[in-house]
């Protein structure tokens, strides 16, 4: 299949995340990324066709919330289209504004994707996504330590627990050099084997240190046509490629026979689509929707195309720094920063910062020719991005 | 005392008693505890609307009991520090009764330094609520058949006619083969328990609205007559929680879980709950 | 020039008061199965259809992401699945940007809504206004219809007798419409004698509380022509948001669809709309609302909506031949069931109803307060 | 299309869907919400570059973007009725006991109505164009009913 034309993304705009957002309220608080997104991008309200908007309504349980959040998007007089799909919802506006864009009928369009979590209960809002007649009742929101147990399972507790700790406290050294990282602890290497034992058990061995963050936030972002995105940006980041994978509600993936990923097949697909054989070689740098270090960990492997422990290496070598081999999650990652309905938006847009080499203090040191940026969220839904600095021809 | 972000601890304290929201504290009553290190310990006791504090020794008839150091303490009460971090990093404990002590600090306004007037522009209004809305779900055919089995302490499953799988609780169609399901087995009762989820962390039931009972252990039981993935999804009995072992594969060498029961409940209705829970079957 | 983008196939189960019997994922798959026997597409990834766009909404299905449950009955598994969370005619517009841009060649766009589920509809939209302004004074659509209802009904002479005129008419059309086997045949006089409900809106002027799914197959042109006799193309779309509080807008004004229409009618390349359509369908989910957006549509002069009516105007023009909203389909799936409705007219599929060599139509659907954000769709057949 | 399936199977459950929230107004409708509190003055914002007082205030002007965070201005507790609808369906989200009056007031010195409840005369008596005063709230519910209601006033 033939894109009808080239998409670039030209502005990025996040707000301050954290878990204290009492002076601003929703539409306040998502004026804040679309302001900087626009200015960003060197373009005005004026400028935009058509704006995009998503996020999951019963986090605040406001009902069609675009309505409201006009007082903030800025789609006065505006298209509009409004997209969720749970926790993939950010990933999902990207791939929603690149198809306006590239069928043509939008030059311009802007996507919102937003969250204020401490207006719900996070984990409350998440269990109500199970069956109301069976699961709802087992559910507890996102949390679960099925993946730890099978990681210690594979590769003994000592491996494993260390693999997941040094994720997590790499996760946070990235965070330290992103000023809009809402959980910048300051962890050191050598609070590993405390943080370990001490920290608080959440559901089994997850415990709450290697979980992600509830945040509040706003990601924005500017996307153009070939045609605008190259007169207005020095350096866009061109969409090349993007791939969805849904799985069905109920399953389980803890039987005897092995279950392939949405994230390994998504990643098969969106690789032999774009002609990429090895993945670490030819990919500069992943930004992965990680929702813990348990879970980070054990997707590199999924979506890498991985076997054996070879994703327990790239963690224990330091592969995965900011000056590594393959820089994961630049940025921080989920488990710093988490507004939900943003944060898949926030991967790709953070992904789009480094091509762009725009990163501020968290930019790799080497040049991003393509990047990978994932979306997570209902039953391992997945959503894969490629992006790159060369127009894709 | 000590000063940190150039507030006196003493003060944040005694301040307690009188930043109390008395109307937002209705049938709210019970002992409460800060341990705050090198600074002291104080017992704040909480009945019909009314605070009152003092310094105390033993918290041990405390409901809950906050530890962390001054400096942690008077950086939450500043918003300085973040109370959830505080906690990952074991800089601040909750012991006790944590969703007590967590209804009673909502019920503090916020410190003001000395020095501070409370200005009508700096007062951040909130507004809680528990939001209810009465639902009627259908069952269809498929999930009723299911459920009317439980009635009966039959567990039901569908077997897809292309590969063959079960799903219990069943489904309209097999989402792999993209066909609808038509024979109905029964499986189990009994079976393995390949998973479990030991739950520590308390969050509201949204089908009631209340706050679920921990720990407690939502399991996947490989029941009798099912294979692979097919694993039913329910509670274990809590007070089995360290009693079970959970069921793994790894490269093909299957490491069997404890054998596991369904506990009926003596009025069924049609409902999850008909079964109460899972327990070991000895 | 990006390339065309048809409607292949239409489905939908009926809409009812209550469909107790069934759950949402056995009303879709009342609706998936029609659409690929229809069409012979599959769900393989070479050749099949390559994303599914759901319409459903989280807190009508008191479920933290609606679409999650669905996943299997729309076709989804290790697949494409993208939700519309606003009114399902913006299905139609995603649909449309997804084959042009390229990204797929063909599209199952599927809407589901029981409104029988929660307590009450209010309630639901009750929760689309702000917490401390709105929602405390009690608002929802019905009572800020009724505020507009009454901006509307003096500046265009829009009377009792009128809207009972549009309700009655609408109960008569539905009688031929296999979909709204429980819409009632009232009488001018037992729509007056109906009990007020938001003054002017009188309780059969709402449309009534309903279960029920609705979707079609949306192709590229080569595709349609390989799997479809009579593709209907969507040729315009348009739509437009207006502000949010009751008191920024003037209510009676049509701003935002006046602009949803005129973008839909620059793409269509229409200049002259007022005599351009053989069938139209509007979200007309009050009484009052159906002369209403005709003006906004420009297909009605402004000011005109009672003249129009007592003139016969809604016979003359082919307007909700379906019975429309009126004759009950759910909140969020209106204009998605009018874009159906459309090109079941342009296929020359709409049974008893079947207005005679119908080639151009127009569909609209509308979400918010007193009609916030506006949409719609042309339809066109060769 | 009617279903015609065997529905022997098929029943309903009820339940509810029940979560906790907090909402936040943020500093410009805290702002409000206070001053209507405490000293009972209505407040709204003036955005200069539309020539427009909006009531309720908000931080940003939808229509050109500018910011109004301090743009604050006092407008009357009296104004007039420039629309109104009966509300007569009973509710459990409703303020009030049916049949009530929801009408849009025009306060003095605002060019945006509020919406409100206007009580005091029977539903048959009002009528757009009719002189209102604002009656405040006894108790604090920390939301726009720190105005309870409207009521008619000599104009």
């Amino acid at each position: 299949m033939k894109k009808n034309r080239n998409v670039g993304i030209i502005g990025v705009g996040q707000s301050v995340y954290s878990s204290h957002r009492e002076e601003v309220n929703q539409p306040e608080m998502i004026h804040e990324a679309v302001v900087e997104a626009l200015e960003s991008a060197g373009v005005t309200i004026d400028d935009v066709d058509c704006i995009v908007h998503g996020n999951m309504e019963l986090f605040e349980m406001i009902h069609q919330p675009d309505l409201w959040h006009v007082l903030g998007t800025g789609a006065y007089g505006k298209e509009t289209l409004r997209v969720t799909t749970g926790g993939t919802t950010g990933a999902t506006l990207v791939a929603a504004a690149d198809h306006l864009v590239a069928s043509g009928l939008h030059d311009v369009v802007l996507a919102i994707g937003f969250e204020k979590l401490q207006e719900g209960h996070t984990t409350g809002g998440i269990t109500n996504m199970a069956d109301p007649l069976w699961g709802r009742q087992l559910q507890t929101g996102a949390l679960t330590g099925m993946t730890a147990a099978q990681m210690i399972d594979e590769f003994g507790e000592e491996r494993a627990k260390k693999v997941a700790m040094k994720y997590r406290i790499q996760m946070d050294q990235h965070a330290m050099k992103n000023n809009k990282a809402h959980r910048r602890l300051g962890l050191s290497p050598d609070q590993a084997e405390e943080l370990a034992e001490n920290s608080p058990q959440l559901v089994g061995e997850l415990r709450m240190i290697h979980m992600c963050s509830q945040s509040d936030g706003a990601c924005a972002m500017v996307f153009a046509s070939e045609e605008k995105a190259k007169a207005l940006c020095d350096q866009p980041a061109w969409i090349k490629d993007h791939v969805t994978a849904h799985r069905e509600e109920m399953f389980c993936i803890f039987g005897d026979a092995p279950v392939l990923s949405t994230h390994r097949y998504a990643a098969q697909k969106l690789f032999g689509r774009c002609g990429i054989t090895n993945p670490r070689e030819e990919i500069d740098l992943f930004e992965m929707y990680d929702p813990s270090s348990w879970w980070g960990s054990d997707w590199l492997r999924e979506f890498l195309l991985l076997e054996g422990d070879a994703h327990l290496k790239m963690i224990e070598n330091d592969d995965i720094a900011i000056d590594g081999a393959f820089p994961v999650n630049p940025s921080g990652g989920v488990i710093a920063s988490n507004p939900i309905g943003a944060t898949a938006m926030v991967r790709v847009a953070e992904a789009a910062l480094q091509v762009m080499g725009r990163a501020g203090d968290h930019q790799v040191p080497k040049t991003v020719n393509q990047a990978l940026a994932s979306g997570f969220g209902g039953t391992m839904w997945t959503v894969l991005f490629l992006l790159t600095r060369e127009v894709p021809s | 005392m000590t000063t940190y972000f150039g507030v006196d601890v003493a003060d944040v304290i005694e301040t307690m008693p009188s930043r109390f929201r008395k109307e937002a504290a209705a049938g709210i009553s019970g002992r409460f505890g800060y341990d705050l290190g090198e600074a002291g310990r104080w017992r704040l006791a909480v009945r019909d609307g009314d605070a009152a504090l003092a310094p105390a020794e033993d918290l041990d008839d405390c409901l809950a009991v906050v530890a962390t150091d001054p400096q942690t303490f008077v950086g939450i009460q500043l918003g300085k520090i973040d109370a959830t971090e505080a906690m990952a990093l074991q800089k601040l404990t909750v012991a006790g009764d944590r969703g007590a002590f967590g209804s009673i600090t909502r019920l503090f306004q916020k410190y003001l330094p000395p020095g501070e007037e409370a200005l009508p522009d700096t007062e951040l209004v909130v507004l809680k609520q528990t939001i209810s809305v009465g639902q009627t779900f259908a069952t269809g055919p498929v999930m009723g058949r299911f459920l009317k089995g439980l009635k009966q302490k039959k567990i039901l499953a569908m077997r897809c006619p292309v590969c063959g799988r079960l799903q219990s609780p069943p489904r309209e169609i097999c989402a792999v083969c993209r066909v609808r399901n038509t024979e109905w087995v029964e499986v189990g009762p009994k079976g393995e328990m390949r998973m479990l989820e030991y739950v520590y962390y308390a969050s509201p039931d949204p089908l009631t609205g209340e706050t679920r009972e921990t720990p407690y252990g939502a399991i996947g039981v490989l029941l009798d007559g099912c294979r692979d993935e097919e694993v039913f999804w329910h509670l274990l009995n809590p007070a089995q929680l360290d009693r079970v072992q959970m069921g793994s594969v790894i490269d093909g060498q299957v490491r069997h879980g404890s054998r596991l029961r369904p506990v009926w409940a003596e009025n069924r209705t049609g409902s999850i709950d008909d079964i109460q829970y899972f327990e070991l079957d000895d | 020039m990006a390339r065309r983008v048809g409607i292949c196939a239409v489905a939908q189960t009926t809409y009812q008061r209550d469909k107790w019997h069934e759950r949402f994922q056995g009303m879709a798959l009342e609706v998936l199965e029609p659409l690929l026997a229809q069409t012979g597409l599959d769900f393989s990834e070479d050749k099949g259809i390559g994303m599914s766009i759901s319409v459903s909404d989280d807190i009508f299905d008191a479920r933290t992401i609606s679409d999650n449950g669905m996943t299997d009955v729309l076709g989804a598994h290790m697949r494409c699945e993208e939700k519309i969370a606003q009114e399902g005619i913006q299905a139609l517009y995603y649909g449309l940007a997804a084959i042009q841009g390229g990204h797929v060649d063909a599209a199952l766009v599927l809407g589901h809504c029981k409104e029988s589920q929660p307590k009450s509809r209010n309630m639901v939209t009750h929760m689309a206004f702000d917490p401390f302004y709105t929602r405390p004074v009690g608002l929802d659509f019905t009572a800020a219809a009724g505020l507009q209802a009454q901006a509307y009904a003096d500046r265009s002479d829009v009377g009792d007798t009128h809207l009972a005129d549009i309700v009655a008419r609408a109960g008569r059309m539905a009688q031929l419409n296999p979909a709204t086997p429980e819409t009632p045949v009232w009488t001018r006089e037992e729509v007056l004698a109906s009990p007020m409900l938001a003054d002017p809106i009188r309780a059969h002027h709402a449309y009534p509380v309903s279960d029920g799914a609705v979707g079609m197959i949306l192709a590229a042109e080569e595709t349609a022509r390989a799997i479809c006799d009579h593709p209907v193309w969507i040729t315009g779309v348009g739509n437009c948001m207006d502000s949010f509080f009751l008191g920024d807008r003037d209510l009676a004004s049509n701003f935002a669809l006046k602009q949803a229409a005129a973008r839909a009618y620059q793409r269509a390349g229409i200049d002259q709309p007022h005599d351009r359509f053989d069938v139209v369908e509007v979200s007309d989910q009050f009484a009052y609302q159906q002369p209403m957006w005709m003006e906004g549509l420009g297909l009605v002069d402004e000011g005109q909506g009672g003249a129009w009516i007592a003139g016969g105007g809604p016979d003359a023009m082919n307007v909700n031949r379906s019975g429309g909203m009126l004759a009950g389909n759910p909140l969020i799936l209106g204009g998605l069931v009018r874009a159906a409705e459309v090109a079941l007219q342009l296929m020359g599929l709409a049974g008893e109803r079947q207005v005679a060599d119908a080639r151009c139509g127009l569909a609209h659907g509308v979400m918010g307060p007193a009609g916030q954000f506006h949409s719609v769709a042309i339809l066109e057949r060769d | 299309m009617q279903s015609d399936f065997d529905t022997s199977d098929c029943y309903t459950i009820e339940g509810k869907l029940a979560l906790p929230y907090t909402y936040f107004a943020g500093r410009v409708g805290s702002r409000f919400i206070t001053t209507l509190r405490d000293q009972h003055k209505i407040m709204g914002v003036r955005c200069d570059a539309c020539d427009t007082v909006f009531v309720p205030p908000r931080q940003t002007c939808e229509r050109c973007l500018g910011d109004l965070t301090d743009s604050w201005c006092e407008v009357g507790s009296r104004g007039r009725v420039v629309n109104f609808t009966v509300v007569r369906y009973p509710d459990r989200h409703l303020p009030r006991p049916v049949p009530y009056v929801l009408a849009m007031i025009l306060l003095e010195g605002a060019d945006t109505p509020i919406v409100h409840l206007l009580e005091g005369i029977p539903p048959e008596q009002v009528a757009v164009d009719m002189a209102v005063e604002a009656v405040f709230a006894e108790t604090t519910t920390h939301t726009i009913r720190d105005i309870d209601h409207f009521k008619p006033c000599d104009a």
